[in-house]
């Protein structure tokens, strides 16, 4: 049984030709809107509407919309755990969306998804939360397409924690082994959880992927048109039956894994986080049982070593912001047009979400659903 | 009607139902030669091999039905999918729930399942009442050439995910592929069952409803419930049991999600005794859940299991002692008295 | 005795194990940060960060186990153990048997289970069921601070492989790091079990034989049988049927394989009627086998079941309704009379 | 509860001093022994001894030689389904192990193995059945020697087939993550059952666990010399703590995947076994309803493709048999006398197991046990 009862707005990207050439306006509007709705969900989760996790997308407008230009509504996309803006960025409806996300029945999954599992067929876009399904997913859907429809290409979005997971890995030989038309999509923010990547992975994300025979090609994230420039490149290929390819993107996310980020609470609030921190620390390092002191010295400086790591992250990718250098790339008066625009969407979609929950103190109680 | 092989039935009905829809396709480790008739059929975009990668290629399979195929992805056995489990668990018993039935998966996975062949604990598991575990899963295992061949093609329609799980000992060609014909000294015809490796198949296959018991043999005494190379290892033991006088009926449930309950509480009462017999573990799932079937109907049939309960061990004489063989459910029966 | 929380209950047991026997370690994803004291305690060596690989980091700590240490292989949740599923089902749970019992795999796998925190479907599952159908599991599921060290030392003396289950609900560390207490909007203290969340644990810790059920409330009418926060849950419908006068025991088993059998059928005996609480899905495995275990018994009991019936939603409400709640145990035992 | 009731003939392995230079007397004895043994089951699976699939070693003995030449009896050693050879190779009583893979309750596993999962903890040794798994179970070992007992090795063993498995990429990650003293060796002989494993397979084996960080080498499986001196510089780097490595080595396995290979059987008997699968291609190729013309001749080419390529691998690479060519590396005189000794050890212990087996005309039957 299908049952089709949300009107989508999708027209919004459907409309959307496959551009050939870089349009800087179309770019800053898209992520311009993903990062007005990455914001106010944010901000409803600290209101406390938002139940559970979330992961938020602030910081890869840039790959996200350097991406999806390239896409028509028909090409297929598959999302990982960070799928709000990428979901956006195809045309979901921002108030269905939303609702989905604050745990509504009316939401654009009926409340069944939540913000993990988001799955619009009528974007061809779908989400999962297991770490690296996008790809054998993009994978799948990139058989169907070839089949069904030749020409349409599939993405894949993942971090690049994800690719020490074994089933991404094989969807990288699958495709190439049955010559795909599909382009995996590495958003490497460097950290998965509090795990800072490279220390639990070997080799090179670029040589990985490119010894599976995959066409490979990178861009910084904070610039959508390399991005934009990049992925065009992979994504005609794959269109064209040449073959699939990976684009790797580096990016910086301030929000850290989820809201809550315990290593961005650490960087916000160090003297807080220190004294509700240090009492366990210090009773496992002076326990009268336990390492030798080479050894409590040695696990002290790790964890001293990841939050300096994290600070100076945290600092010196500050500027990394694709979405106020997408911005000097055209018009002031543009740009000025396009955030009151957005805004005002993006505000309409969340009052109108936040006024349909009714009212909600917290989560978690059957009280808390929509009255 | 013709005559033909369990595994002939069941590429049959997936035959017939490819060549009517053309969104069906197949893939799995060696499936071109496994499956080369419907190779030579429909053409290598339809039946390919795929990369010792169950984990990409069954979350592959969910992908292609997200897209719009209805792929059938082989396995030459259910343990093999323990690699790539989190595609069922995570992933094809959950994405049409998570989407509020907005979107349609319709995956088979179809996947040889059991032993009696002496392939050892790792290669002869059952595993079906894990997979009946999960919302959103239907599990079919036949036991004869015409229930795999109508099961099959309502699998192919059901437009869900549905777990086609075909026992080895009934697959004459999979039994051969391991090296058996290859060997005239070794002669496993005492331990195939002659009417669930070969029968009378309908031409065209009709589907034949997922869930729904078949009764295989009436008696009045006991019910011995079970499904796959169980059930006839039950109508063994029945015609052990009715040389003592002992009258059982064998139900076959032909699928472990969704079980037929009113056929499962219909035996029950008839007799005022069950055994199940399970392939499967004795606690994987399945004979504990009838159990809970029949307490839940308020039933007071006394009842009775005999399922795996170690490791499967590799030695045959080992083996057979620890697969439900019809000796064990004979005394079982006998012990309920 | 020392009030702490479930997780510092489970890390100062596993804390007075390390520092017993050099031979147990432990990793999986931001261990480092997680398991931050012990690290702190015992070196990087014996505390390590893994890659998002749970296939291999979990058949690393089978084969580390059989090179002779005790590994604490940790995950978020159990429902990333499907992605490392051959682990257990083809390899933990049988390489000792696949020896005869001359190869040791003291492997303990420690995972979060459950829900009721709004992590949706695929972030809150149970899979004890799935687990506990495997020879050669032990799978534990403590409900108390208390319990959890007893039981977490016993795992590691077992020299076998355990799985160790701790409800994500009671695990006040976790939930703080998914963000929890960076929002003071939120209060899940309706939810939280306040007596699971913190508690008394000895020190040092004593171990708890895996197996033994505890009997957490005494009452004649009904007997209710649970596991992890159910046991929680079951105590909030007894106090309702204590107003209704209705007498309900609580039977918390704390481990699911292997189950306390003469503890189910003793409650079952007594009161006459068994509602299994269960936060794993209906068919997973524990309501059934407990059906089955008084069915065996020949015991008469009425029994019913309160258990997941579908994939578990994300939204709130529509999780709680979907979860064991109490207004679903009280409804449950009303409907048996 | 640990049981050691089998008095195991380990002293034969346990004898060896680990090796710095070649010897070939020693190769040739090892692969000598490897070669016997494994003749002698298969002969025992054709008389309808041997219950269930055998998948044998005859082929590969170069490299289990060259390789285990380097153990000492503590080394740990991770197999797959292919793992005889390489069990009698470290010293396992090749009755014992005989009796096992006779589904015997005398056998070294008592029967619950069979030959699959043959699991020896005396000699450090452990099989399993599934494809991958010894990578990660060779990196666990590593984990566990590096902590109790630094300067062990481990070896993992598996097929280039197995290089699509997940399980075994994550394993060379965490390897090298996690500085592991493991080596990966991959025995290539270019077929993962009836799949040609190069049409399944994107780039190149060498590059892809280059690209994970491992130190590389390759060998040719049927110079023992040259497989020796490749596996001894990995060997000696992971002892030191210098990390893990790869070793890629070339086979031919005569024999195919197991006995009875469907393969085989049609290059041994192709006008018998076009005969059995003639009739059910044509009734596909000719069906009424089906593929396009196109589609069809497809795939009958493909299957004769593959028919061909195996006809050729099994000519043009009849000569590489590595106990052939390790024989011209010594004495004439040493090399008969190796064999004749070797060749009574495996009779006396193929005639002792197929005596204490017992009568039993087939196997699958629970009379089949021994008496
Ligand atoms: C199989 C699996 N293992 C673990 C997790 C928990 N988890 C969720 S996100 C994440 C980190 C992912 O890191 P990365 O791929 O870099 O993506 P990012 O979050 O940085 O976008 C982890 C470990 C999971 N969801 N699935
Ligand atoms: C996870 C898993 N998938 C599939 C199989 C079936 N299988 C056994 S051996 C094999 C081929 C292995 O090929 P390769 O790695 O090249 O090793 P070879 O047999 O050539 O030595 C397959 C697919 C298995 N045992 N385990
Ligand atoms: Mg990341
Ligand atoms: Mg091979």
């Amino acid at each position: 049984m299908r049952m089709r009862r949300f009107a989508l707005n999708v027209s919004w990207a459907r409309g959307r030709a496959v551009p050939s050439g870089f349009d800087a306006v179309q770019a800053y509007r898209l992520m311009v809107r993903m990062r007005l709705a990455e914001e106010v969900l944010v901000r409803a989760w600290h209101d406390g509407l938002v139940p559970g996790e979330y992961h938020s997308g602030i910081g890869e407008e840039g790959i996200n919309a350097g991406v999806l230009m390239h896409l028509s509504g028909h090409d297929t996309v598959a999302l990982d755990h960070r799928n709000t803006a990428p979901l956006i960025g195809r045309g979901a409806d921002p108030r269905l969306l939303m609702l989905e996300v604050l745990g509504s029945q009316e939401g654009i999954n009926r409340g069944w998804a939540g913000h993990m599992h988001v799955l619009v067929p009528e974007l061809h876009s779908g989400s999962d939360g297991i770490v690296g399904s996008s790809g054998p997913l993009a994978a799948g859907h990139a058989i169907a397409n070839a089949r069904l429809h030749p020409g349409r290409v599939s993405i894949a979005f993942h971090g690049e924690g994800a690719m020490n997971a074994g089933m991404l890995l094989e969807s990288y030989n699958l495709a190439v082994a049955w010559n795909l038309p599909v382009v995996f999509v590495c958003k490497d923010n460097k950290w998965s959880i509090t795990t800072y990547s490279t220390q639990v992975t070997g080799g090179d994300a670029l040589d990985r992927a490119r010894s599976f025979g995959l066409a490979v090609e990178s861009a910084a994230g904070d610039r959508v048109e390399d991005v934009h420039a990049a992925a065009g490149r992979l994504i005609a290929r794959a269109r064209n039956g040449a073959g699939p390819g990976f684009l790797h993107v580096s990016c910086h996310r301030p929000g850290g894994h989820f809201e809550g980020d315990p290593i961005v609470r650490i960087l916000r609030d160090p003297q807080g986080q220190a004294k509700e921190l240090a009492p366990g620390l210090a009773s496992g390092a002076m326990s009268p049982d336990g390492g030798t002191r080479r050894e409590r010295v040695g696990a002290l400086s790790e964890l001293t070593a990841r939050g300096a790591r994290a600070a100076r992250d945290w600092t010196v990718r500050r500027g990394m912001d694709p979405v106020q250098r997408g911005r000097r790339l055209i018009d002031v008066a543009k740009a000025d047009q396009i955030e009151g625009v957005q805004a005002q969407a993006i505000q309409e979609a969340i009052d109108a979400a936040r006024g349909s929950l009714g009212s909600r103190p917290t989560f978690g109680v059957h009280q808390g659903g929509p009255q | 009607m013709t005559v033909m092989r369990y595994d002939q039935a069941v590429d049959h009905a997936l035959g017939q139902a490819m060549a009517a829809d053309e969104r069906i396709v197949t893939w799995g480790e060696d499936v071109k030669l496994l499956r080369r008739d419907l190779l030579a059929r429909f053409g290598p975009d339809r039946v390919r091999d795929a990369p010792i990668s169950e984990a990409a290629f069954m979350y592959a399979g969910l992908g292609a039905a997200m897209g719009g195929l209805i792929p059938v992805v082989e396995l030459y056995m259910i343990d093999f999918a323990a690699v790539g489990w989190s595609a069922i668990a995570n992933g094809a018993s959950k994405f049409h729930d998570f989407s509020a039935g907005q979107w349609d998966t319709p995956l088979v996975i179809r996947a040889g399942v059991g032993g009696w062949y002496s392939d050892g604990g790792q290669h002869e598991q059952a595993l079906w009442g894990n997979l009946a575990a999960f919302p959103g899963t239907t599990v079919a295992c036949p036991s004869t050439p015409s229930d795999a061949a109508g099961l099959m093609l309502s699998a192919l329609q059901a437009n869900r995910f549905v777990v086609f799980l075909t026992p080895k000992l009934l697959d004459g060609q999979l039994l051969d592929y391991l090296g058996g014909e290859s060997r005239s000294t070794v002669d496993l015809s005492r331990l195939v069952p002659a009417e669930g490796a070969q029968g009378e198949v309908a031409d065209p296959v009709e589907p034949i409803p997922i869930g729904t018991a078949a009764l295989r043999r009436e008696g009045s005494d006991v019910a011995l419930v079970s499904v796959g190379v169980g059930v006839h290892r039950s109508l063994e033991a029945a015609d052990v049991l009715a040389a003592e006088g002992i009258g059982a009926s064998v139900l076959d449930l032909r699928s472990i999600a969704p079980l037929d309950r009113e056929a499962i509480i219909a035996q029950a009462d008839a007799a005022g005794r069950v055994v199940v017999v399970d392939e499967d573990y004795i606690r994987g799932g399945l004979s504990g859940e009838i159990a809970a079937i029949l307490l839940e109907s308020g039933n007071a049939a006394r009842y009775a299991r005999v399922a795996v309960e170690t490791t499967i061990p590799f030695a045959p004489h080992l083996e057979n002692a620890t697969l439900p063989n019809a000796e064990r459910i004979v005394a079982a029966v006998r012990a309920l008295e």
